[in-house]
């Protein structure tokens, strides 16, 4: 099994016309993702190389029984077109934006939590999400990717989790889902949202977290696998040498004060009973021995 | 971007709040005008983005016009903490019944707004809040809703303010708020926010750091990108678009993702190394962008030896084989150059490098090896 | 008013708040047609308004008839830290996958209502608040705005609830908003909130304080209050009009206000005694209450004098003082009465006393005095 | 001077027609206090002893130009008649209700605060304000107030202020205004709004608080005196001897848990510089010792 997204999983493209949308879109599709639609307001109509265009993602839904939505448009449009997803019966929304204001997402993931309970938002500003051999959304290479898990991983760093996907592949270890969850400071998945997925699938056997500066989400999570996870997690987690007040590249990638350091991140992470590695490749052959024990 | 304490003035002028008259000065010539216009007594204040001003010397108050000559031309100038002062804000002096604190900020764990209130202002927020956190009266504010005048009187109560400041605070604080969303603010502070003795309440600071995701709707921001004294590296690799912030150490660090950016930096340090930066050329970069980063590095005089990492995802590793050749070409790099090229095309990559591959350019099979071999380098 | 768990469940039931089948049964033949109408396997648990009823035996699973009928039979009449059991209440066995916490309550310091939430329920809130705080959710309410489903989903977000349970609780802690609120609730807690495995959500504990205060505009009441199982005297004390609470001391007290009445424990105390209760005749109390007041306090074995501390403001003293009298006419005083008398007619008070004046009926000038003299009487 | 109410002071009374309005209203009347007009739905027109009798508070208020009102109403009514006091133009309002339901008084607080910024609540459950020689609103015998000043008064009990007021005036010691905030769990007027009162009176020298188990205000307004109080002050708290978890009379005299306890104010008085005493006596006694000192 997989979290989230699978086989079945009806995907359209918001943006799909455009140079990015066209680009990820059809490399989706060609890994074998169900891309069904694209929407662009004012191209229904056309097609991009074979997928039906709708004005609107209402009418893209209806037509095709679509459940997700690949948003792939600038950041002054995307808050917009999030809402328009939910709004059109989207219920798993990726949105891979980068640049997307504070402000403009604060409102968005508070309109999705209060009117759409039942909608989830991976991103802004993430790598996306793709469940091996079965399903990929956003813009990881699905060639890196190996299907049949056991290995679950859950990241905040985008190029982190190609070089965990790519360790653990080389290595024979498949992956059940690999989801980014995006380095703002209002992901709309969590680690936890993740890792409670990852605890509830029967193939996921072991978690790999990617962590990094900024926030207290690690933390958060720190105290969810203690009192829940019953399967091993493995965690790295980035910006040990970053200085307080600069952002590190992510938005939400900043130490505050005392607040958001690897440091404290790693402690919680250790104090919950998590491998905590010192890097990717150490983290990647942690993996590997717990994977091997299973 | 932080503005500094005039253009943040200035910033919350637009948004109807009130700051005491003055005007900003870059001559001695100029302060004196702005001090005659506003009116004796004035405050001269030194404008850097730099705390601790005060005790530096670059915040007098000036009586007449000699005043204002003699201290102008002792700020104008003046070094503090690094930074040099080359502009004033001349304003109107304040008689002060009481320093209150007030701001807005995102609360991240509750993804809202959190506003900050208290009675005790003039001092660091941080201090109240170790000190005597039931000084601060707390507000979480829901984006959606946003903050209105009811809410805002509770507040001021919340607070416990004085009484005849509490109507005119909390019609501010609806105005901050609004400076704070529209004005797409990461953080705005007012700290101290005064009540004179005749019973008024304006900014006596303004603390505001703008959002620059926001830019692209806020013109009126150009001014300020202006006067942002930068690093000339970090401004140099702005305009070129790429992700850069200066660090101390020796080895010059370019990857791709601030993750393995960051990552990178760690993985320096751990084997005994130290990152003279931060560079991250983002996703899908090209050659062009690659040689760029290369030729940033390379202007930095610390910089002993260049640690390319590349993890190719949507970054086609062949393009930055490329790029580091075409910036060979174009200049001279000074340094040492230590590659290690994975993911997406990476065997072309490795393919179009291995001819010209010499003991100024290496490249390494893991992040770790190539980090143990720049690490060696720098410290040769 | 503390309700019994059952009375929580069925108040909780009024306002559309999922509760496990059950009913309440007060003999074990009840509680054995209960058990068979709600199916097995039930939970037999003792009905007291004290903790720890599962560590002193008051809560079993009984899977059959049988067992009903064992438990029954051993938890009715059982006396779990001092309160008998008469009551129990029968449910079925409900499984459980995670226990959630979730109340409301008055925040005083804010002036708002404090509602608080937690992944972590089934042990004391106040355990977890100590231990981890960041594990309790947290929602300000301003009573006027009230709660709404989009507040309420924000929340157990926040509270980082499993998914599955979240729209289901924030469903039911919008009703449990209403109980609390139109319930006129002093309290409305859940602990624990479950969530079972078959994915859904409903309360299996009810603690609920309803505010009498409240009791002009909620007839359904009266059946709680017939159900009070309070110290005798605390209930005569009720039905006279009188703010009596039964405390272990020997000195009983009596005063007008509720101030006055704690000051007099306070004093009382600081001298060396220890009140027997605290009794507060009000304001404007008049010789009928205070002859009813000096029988209460005379039924208690315990009290080994009465001290009267009456500073007349509505209250006149001169009434005071025929009450006492009236008292002293119509029944036995066990207790010398010692009495200070001062405030609104306190000369005309007095002298009414002054004929009748003895060992076991004296006046003292001021508060110490008479609590010197009381205690002393006690301690001979 | 006094706080909040002086000679100048123009009172109506809510609720003059029945028993206890009319019985408190025209002692009030009789102490001086300018009794300008009465208010009873349904009796306007009439008059109780000379005072006018209006159907409504702003009718009152428009007739009189009053800026007070004495609601004296029973519970079930208050919530309503301090909203439509705040309404018709009222700026200062004394409720001396007691048993009005807890929701009841925090809606009507949060009301008052967010609609009508520019008016103070005294109470509900209080005995009300004294201002000796000039104005009385609310129960308590005007006889044992003493004019003159310099000591201000703010109690939570109505009995120990009057022990407080006679006490002081039997040694010849005045009050400038005494201000009973009442005990409920949601005061109108709390310590602090009464203390910054009085620190800005210039004929007010000291002040006496009187305290009780419950709540956080002792504490909150010793932090108040710590950074703003200039004149001494002298406090006694009730209830050192309350056990925890019994309401001690009033509804907000309560201890919960380790909260709220006698001892926690008093130290927190104590550290704030408050001259703090076991005993009404001992508190009368220390403020003449402080007053004769001046």
């Amino acid at each position: 099994m997989s979290i989230f997204v699978d086989e079945n999983t009806k995907v359209i493209v918001q943006g799909l016309t455009g140079g990015q949308g066209r680009f990820h879109g059809l490399r989706n599709r060609d890994y074998g993702t169900q891309i069904v639609a694209g929407v662009t307001p004012g191209k229904g109509g056309s097609d991009v190389d074979g997928i039906a265009v709708f004005n609107s993602v209402r009418e893209a839904v209806e037509a095709t029984g679509a459940t997700a939505s690949f948003v792939v448009v600038p950041p002054k449009f995307a808050s917009a077109a999030i809402l328009e997803a939910a709004e059109g019966g989207i219920t798993f929304i990726v949105s891979i934006t980068e640049g997307i204001p504070a402000h403009d997402e604060a409102v968005t993931y508070n309109r999705l939590v209060e009117d759409y309970p039942g909608v989830r938002l991976l991103g802004p500003n993430c790598p996306g999400i793709i469940s091996p051999g079965k399903c990929n959304i956003g813009i990881t290479s699905g060639d890196i990717a190996l299907p049949g898990g056991p290995v679950g991983i859950v990241s905040r760093s985008g190029t982190l989790t190609y070089q965990a996907l790519h360790e653990l592949s080389q290595q024979g270890i498949g992956q059940t889902t690999c989801v980014g969850i995006g380095g703002d400071p209002v992901p709309g998945t969590n680690f936890i949202d993740c890792l409670a997925a990852f605890e509830a699938d029967p193939e996921t056997k072991a978690v790999m977290m990617i962590g990094e500066i900024g926030g207290s989400e690690e933390e958060r999570a720190a105290e969810w696998i203690k009192r829940n996870m019953t399967k091993p997690v493995v965690s790295y987690v980035a910006g040990v040498t970053a200085p307080p007040g600069r952002k590190m590249g992510h938005a939400g990638a900043i130490i505050s004060g005392s607040k958001g350091t690897a440091q404290a991140k790693m402690d919680a992470l250790a104090a919950a009973g998590v491998h905590v590695c010192l890097n990717p490749t150490e983290a990647g052959q942690k993996m590997v021995e717990i994977v091997q024990a299973l | 971007m932080d503005l500094f304490e005039y253009q943040g003035k200035q910033y919350f002028s637009r948004f109807g709040i009130a700051v005491s008259p003055g005007d900003v000065a870059d001559t001695v010539e100029a302060a004196v005008a702005v001090a005659e216009r506003v009116g004796f007594p004035v405050v001269v204040k030194a404008q850097v983005k730099v705390g601790g001003r005060g005790k530096a010397g670059g915040v007098k108050l000036a009586n007449d016009i000699d005043e204002v000559r003699l201290h102008a031309g002792n700020i104008l100038g003046l070094d503090i903490k690094g930074h040099v002062v080359r502009r004033l804000w001349i304003e109107r002096s304040s008689d002060i019944a009481k320093e209150y604190y007030a701001s807005f900020t995102l609360d991240r764990p509750h993804k809202t707004h959190l506003g900050m209130l208290s009675a005790q202002g003039g001092v660091e927020i941080e201090v109240v809040a170790e000190e005597n956190p039931d000084a601060i009266a707390f507000l979480s504010i829901d984006p959606v809703r946003g903050l209105d005048l009811g809410s805002a009187r509770r507040w001021v109560h919340e607070a416990e303010l004085d009484e005849v400041a509490r109507e005119q605070v909390a019609e501010l604080l609806v105005k901050l708020y609004d400076c704070y969303t529209t004005g797409d603010c990461d953080l705005a502070e007012i700290n101290p926010l005064i009540l004179t003795p005749d019973g008024t309440v304006h900014a006596l600071d303004a603390k505001v750091t703008l959002d620059e995701n926001a830019s692209f709707r806020h013109p009126e921001w150009e001014e300020y990108r202006a006067t942002e004294t930068e690093d000339p590296r970090e401004k140099m690799a702005k305009e070129k678009g790429l992700n850069y912030i200066g660090l101390d150490g020796s080895v010059g660090i370019i990857a791709n993702g601030a993750g393995l950016a960051m990552s990178t930096l760690d993985v320096v340090n751990q084997v005994g190394g130290s990152a003279a930066n931060f560079l991250d050329i983002g996703g899908g970069a090209n050659a062009d962008v690659m040689a760029a980063a290369l030729e940033v590095i390379n202007s930095d005089p610390k910089v002993k030896v260049i640690f390319v990492n590349i993890f190719g995802g949507i970054t086609r590793v062949d393009e930055v084989a490329k790029g580091v050749l075409e910036a060979l070409a174009r200049v001279t790099i000074n340094a040492p150059i230590v590659l290690r090229l994975d993911g997406t095309n990476a065997v072309e990559g490795r393919a179009i490098l291995a001819p010209h591959l010499n003991d100024r350019l290496i490249t390494e099979p893991t992040m770790l090896d190539a980090a143990r071999r720049a690490v060696s380098l720098a410290n040769a």
